[in-house]
């Protein structure tokens, strides 16, 4: 069967399938999906809300490229996986914050306080080296972009944490002192990242959301000219319209 | 005690609607055993089911001890169904429970326990001849015992009315009369009111004071046991006893004899009436069929002669001077 | 073989899958039986037939089925955090739990006590038992074994829906097994977990194979 | 036809271990009624459950048309079963089908259908009084209209051997006397075995040829029904049919007589032997308790009488001379 | 109020729910009954028992129904593709659901089998029924009522099930709900895909409430 998917994909004029998750890279690629479509490129974009998947299917050729996920992620999955995914432009960073309800400042937080960081993989390392950088943790090995909990070297406020699915976060911060919150959920729960975060990633993070193909699709004219107009102006004056700060473009 | 008055029930079927209960008037006195039969299908258990109102007829009334049965409150509805025992035709036993707890269970839902409970279920257990199956369940028991189970838990918390649906239809005739002899005890002791639906005519003989005949959801007769058996008025009571009763062959009757059908009642069935006439007319008769019995503890006879060799005018009139009923049944072939 | 496998944190999981199902399962248990109950004995034809409480039940149960687990553990979050202190953890998984699991199970006793003999039912009414006698002593025994089934598979669906309750911080087996085995690749994290998982199911289906067969006296 | 050789069945319980068949031993030819009456618990259903295997044996053998039941591979046993129709205590009847589908279903099962298999069912609901029931369910008939459903069934696909356990139990008269007329018909028609389990002794007398009498998971007694019931040799059959039978008043007895139970058996029973006796050795004679009747057609008389004024010696020996068999039961009170 | 709601997007939401829902519950029960019925027969003193099949049948139900979904979802990836060319989208959904599903709805056949009184069986056996037509021919239909509830229940319990299938992409009511619903904030869209998907419960239950009906004759 995928034998069969990839001759298929081998038309020239076959529309380009893109994996990508809803919010904001779905938004984005609907965005430029009619000015490709005047160069002559069809993309069909197919929306997951996990982040395994859409890895999977572009190793397994049922996608042609993806569009959600960061390089530390990428790196841990071909890992794991054994699969050689190449990244072919950096396009965004969406700055994950720190919230509170209960104190004004990170200094404010007591000891022992509750803490509530995100329980998937690619966003708990980091929260984590967020707290550091916020001097409330340190890490055992600072510059391992994939943190678990396993990893704190030195917790001096005996801060106590949960994970939590991300969109979560923004529902129970009431319940907790501290929640590190991915920018959309907060922008979506109607925190504001500018001025309610306690700390906030910059825009030098490492966490830069890349297009992903394969070694033998990268240098593919369609994902060429996709990559050319995610990188665009138009998209970044889109960007900087539609997401009011929470999702920044790439340096 | 028990009144039924213009009692209708109708049942909805892919078949149609049936009348299954059609304005049934009745009326049982306190301490009397009174007999339901007629054929499968009548009525009979919808009749009795609708004394305690499992089943709520659709028009008349139901009156139990003076009380107008459709006209109690739940609760009410209750207390009189406490004092009403019921034997079912399919037993209905909970599998759940052992036999014991079958048996107890009435006095559980009246809140009873203790020794006094336990004495009690070891007490009709053991009449009824299931003390060896206390601690079975029902379903390791043969049909018989399943029913004497109903009947103990029917018995359990001393009714003072108890409905019995075909109670030893699965009984063996020694159980059965013994069944019979405890509620004929319990009738007689504690002046319990008792309605039977049984196929057993010998049943109805043996213990019932008053029987009704249904028929198609009417009742056709009604009265006295032994008025009913041996005088029955109505075809259907007729074709139900002729089939009871015994038939004969007619092609080895005497040939020529005058048939007859002599019935006695009383304790003048026991005088020699048959030989004294024969001696004195100088008939003789040949018995072709019939039976010398009791119907509720009262002698009775009821014979199929046939006379032969001598004047069998004259022994009919003699017979029927000394008090003996004599329907002519023609000659024999 | 097992390099990811921390066993302090997967004894810790498997203690927190015990507790929300320990407590979710006594909970279903104790609103799913009269839930079921009611349901029966409105329904048409039954005891206490009564078309606009059953309409009304059946309602409540459906709407609590048809809405996506996830969604009503955000939906219950208020309701939770009034009901235990807090939303997070094993203690606030377990109301969703209980809602989603409750109205499934009174289903599966509904269908049970329909499967009782009526005559065992006409039988108790004659001796004169009350409705709540008639249930309590008849019905619910004599479909004793229909609803300790129930309850097995009840009981086994909820192990599969706490994994869920990683939404909500409550961890678990089954959340370590999607955090570390599924996002993280961890494969021997992931087989350790649904061989645990597998190994409480079995024992689930076990003890209520045991206690059906101890109940039907069929 | 059929043969059980030291067939033994036990059951276990809370109770503790029961035997419920203990090496019975019987065997019925082919075109036998053959009755198995005993008290509830008996082991009579046991019995008969496994001349089919529904019930397999501890040890012995079963025996039927020439085949060992228990060496028969699955579907030979199957084949064999098709032969054998059952009436069971219980009806077993599928609730979820109608009465008409209920007694097409051997007929079914044997891959059957068509308008053939119509005729068939419609003709044996007539039979059967149920034609109007022919699209209910069960659970809408009462007990008798079920019981003949279960009995329509076991006719449907024409058995060599046909089982009935309690076949008419919760059958008036007058229906069970046209089932036994049925059965009769079948049986001399067609040949067809019938191995019947009843309580009814008017049953036994009517239709079987043989009966045996179980108590307690052993065959005590056995033989041609009329030597059976007219001189039981075993307690326990003397017990069960004195129930049956009819006691008579000791207390209003003839004070003196002299009582003797009288048996005519065949034609003899026609002849009016006790007028003549009564008239040549001039003595007279009460009958307390009898009846004269039929077993299997041929004609039988049982009688207690009392003889009085005479001289009743003398009137016993010329009974006896004439065939009549006669007991002494001693002297009236 | 209904902002974020984009009609088409639910139009086509509702419709890959109902061919999720539609596909997995018909192969469910294709699987599930015989996956019910053999458990049955093989049970401990029923008709073919088997304690070596019972067992292994058991255990594979048993291994089937404590993964969590999500895992049951990715370990069947490679069997998805192979059964059906993709594991994307709604055709990609349903063999998972089904994995999912038979085996809890086998359990519920079971039970269903229990309830039937062993005269029936046996009345078959003795009219010379083989083992195959008393399973078609007297125990299902006798348990039919049975069967049908818990295909009822399945079956809602599988339209909460596709709420997890946007992990594959096969979108669905329920995904809407996750997606729109609780990962973005956008209350109306939960509020409406709710709605309807307890329009399809309620519309389910009354079915499988018709039918049971229908096939009641006690
Ligand atoms: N499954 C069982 N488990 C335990 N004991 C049983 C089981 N089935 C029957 N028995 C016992 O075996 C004995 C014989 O039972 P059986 O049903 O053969 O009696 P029966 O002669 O048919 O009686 P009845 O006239 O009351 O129907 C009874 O004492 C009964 O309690
Ligand atoms: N639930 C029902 N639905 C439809 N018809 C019914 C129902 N119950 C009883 N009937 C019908 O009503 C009539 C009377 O039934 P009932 O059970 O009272 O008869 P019965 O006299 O007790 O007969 P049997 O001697 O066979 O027990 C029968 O024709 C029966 O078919
Ligand atoms: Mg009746
Ligand atoms: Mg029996």
């Amino acid at each position: 069967a995928c034998g069969q998917g990839a001759e298929k994909k081998a038309a020239a004029d076959a529309p380009l399938l893109v994996g990508a998750t809803a919010v904001p890279h779905a938004e984005i690629l609907e965005h430029i999906k009619p000015i490709l479509a005047a160069q002559g490129v069809n993309i069909e974009i197919k929306v997951f809300n996990d982040y395994v998947q859409p890895n999977t299917q572009l190793a397994e050729k049922r996608l042609d490229v993806n569009y959600f996920q960061t390089k530390p992620y990428l790196d841990e999955f071909n890992a794991a996986r054994g699969s050689n995914l190449v990244t072919v432009a950096g396009i965004h960073v969406e700055p994950l914050g720190a919230y509170s309800r209960r104190h004004k400042t990170i200094a404010d937080l007591p000891q022992g306080a509750d803490v509530a960081v995100p329980n998937d993989a690619s966003s708990i390392g980091r929260a984590l080296i967020l707290l550091q950088t916020a001097g409330l943790i340190r890490l055992k090995d600072p510059s391992n972009p994939l943190q678990s909990l396993r990893d704190i070297a030195e917790n001096p406020k005996g801060l106590k944490f949960r994970e939590l699915e991300s969109a979560t976060l923004p529902r129970v911060l009431d319940q907790v002192d501290l929640a590190v919150i991915n920018t959309n959920y907060a922008l979506d729960a109607g925190l504001k990242p500018k001025t309610d975060a306690l700390a906030l990633e910059g825009g030098d993070s490492p966490y830069v959301n890349y297009l992903v193909a394969r070694p033998d699709n990268q240098n593919d004219p369609r994902i060429q000219a996709l990559a050319t107009a995610l990188r665009s102006q138009a998209v970044k004056d889109f960007i900087a319209l539609k997401y009011d700060g929470a999702v920044i473009p790439a340096a | 005690m028990i009144r039924l008055e213009g009692v209708t029930k109708r049942f909805k079927s892919a078949a149609g609607e049936r009348v299954a209960l059609d304005a049934i008037d009745l009326s049982v006195k306190p301490g009397q055993v009174f007999g339901v039969v007629g054929r499968s299908g009548a009525g009979k258990s919808t009749l009795i089911r609708t004394i305690n109102l499992l089943e709520r007829p659709d028009a008349g009334r139901v009156v139990v001890d003076g009380q107008n049965m459709m006209d109690l409150a739940p609760a009410e509805l209750r207390a009189a169904r406490r004092r009403i025992g019921m034997i079912f035709q399919h037993f209905n036993l909970l599998n759940a429970k052992t036999i014991a707890e079958n048996v107890a269970f009435p006095l559980r839902l009246e809140g009873r326990s203790g020794p006094e409970v336990d004495r009690r279920v070891a007490d009709l257990l053991e009449r009824l001849g299931l003390a060896e199956h206390a601690r079975k369940h029902p379903s390791q028991l043969s049909g018989g015992q399943k029913q004497r189970v109903g009947i103990a838990r029917a018995l359990a918390c001393e009714p003072h009315v108890l409905l019995c649906d075909e109670a030893t239809s699965a009984l063996d005739p020694e159980t059965t009369d013994e069944i019979l002899t405890l509620l004929d005890q319990l009738n007689r002791d504690l002046n319990l009111t008792v309605v039977l639906i049984t196929h057993q005519m010998e049943v109805v003989r043996r213990v019932c004071d008053r029987v009704a005949v249904l028929k198609d959801g009417r009742v056709v007769e009604e009265g006295a046991t032994a008025d009913v058996f041996l005088h029955p008025q109505h075809a259907a009571t007729r074709a139900m006893l002729a089939e009871g009763e015994e038939a004969f062959d007619a092609s080895l009757a005497p040939a020529g004899g005058r048939l007859a059908r002599l019935t006695f009642r009383g304790s003048s069935t026991y005088e020699p009436e048959l030989s004294r006439v024969a001696r004195s007319v100088g008939v003789d008769y040949s018995i072709l069929s019939g039976r010398i019995s009791r119907i509720r503890g009262e002698p009775y006879g009821q014979l199929v002669v046939a006379f032969t060799g001598g004047d069998a005018e004259a022994a009919v009139s003699q017979l029927t001077a000394r008090g003996v009923r004599v329907e002519g049944l023609g000659e024999a072939a | 073989m097992l390099d990811n496998i921390d066993w302090i944190e997967i004894g810790r999981a498997t203690v927190d899958t015990l507790l929300m199902l320990g407590g979710s399962l006594a909970l279903t248990v104790l609103f799913g039986v009269p839930l079921g109950v009611l349901l029966y004995l409105s329904g048409k034809g039954r005891l206490a037939a009564n078309p606009v409480l059953n309409a009304v039940l059946s309602f409540v149960v459906n709407v609590l089925r048809s809405v996506p687990f996830i969604i009503l553990l955000i939906v219950m979050l208020p309701v939770t955090v009034l009901l235990v202190g807090t939303s997070l953890g094993v203690a606030g998984a377990i109301p969703p739990l209980v809602v989603g699991a409750a109205p499934f199970y009174a289903r599966l006793v509904e269908t049970a006590l329909r499967e009782v003999d009526k005559g065992v039912v006409e039988a108790t009414q004659a001796m004169g038992g009350s409705t709540f006698q008639i249930v309590t002593r008849a019905l619910l025994p004599e479909a004793m074994p229909g609803i300790i089934a129930g309850a097995t598979v009840t009981a086994i669906a909820l192990v599969s829906y706490t994994a869920m309750a990683g939404v909500v911080g409550a961890g678990g087996l089954g959340d370590l097994a999607i955090r570390f085995g599924y996002q993280r690749f961890q494969t021997d994290v992931m087989v350790v977990t649904v061989v645990l998982l597998l190994l409480l199911v079995q024992l689930l289906q076990m003890i209520g194979d045991r206690l059906v067969t101890a109940v039907s006296h069929r």
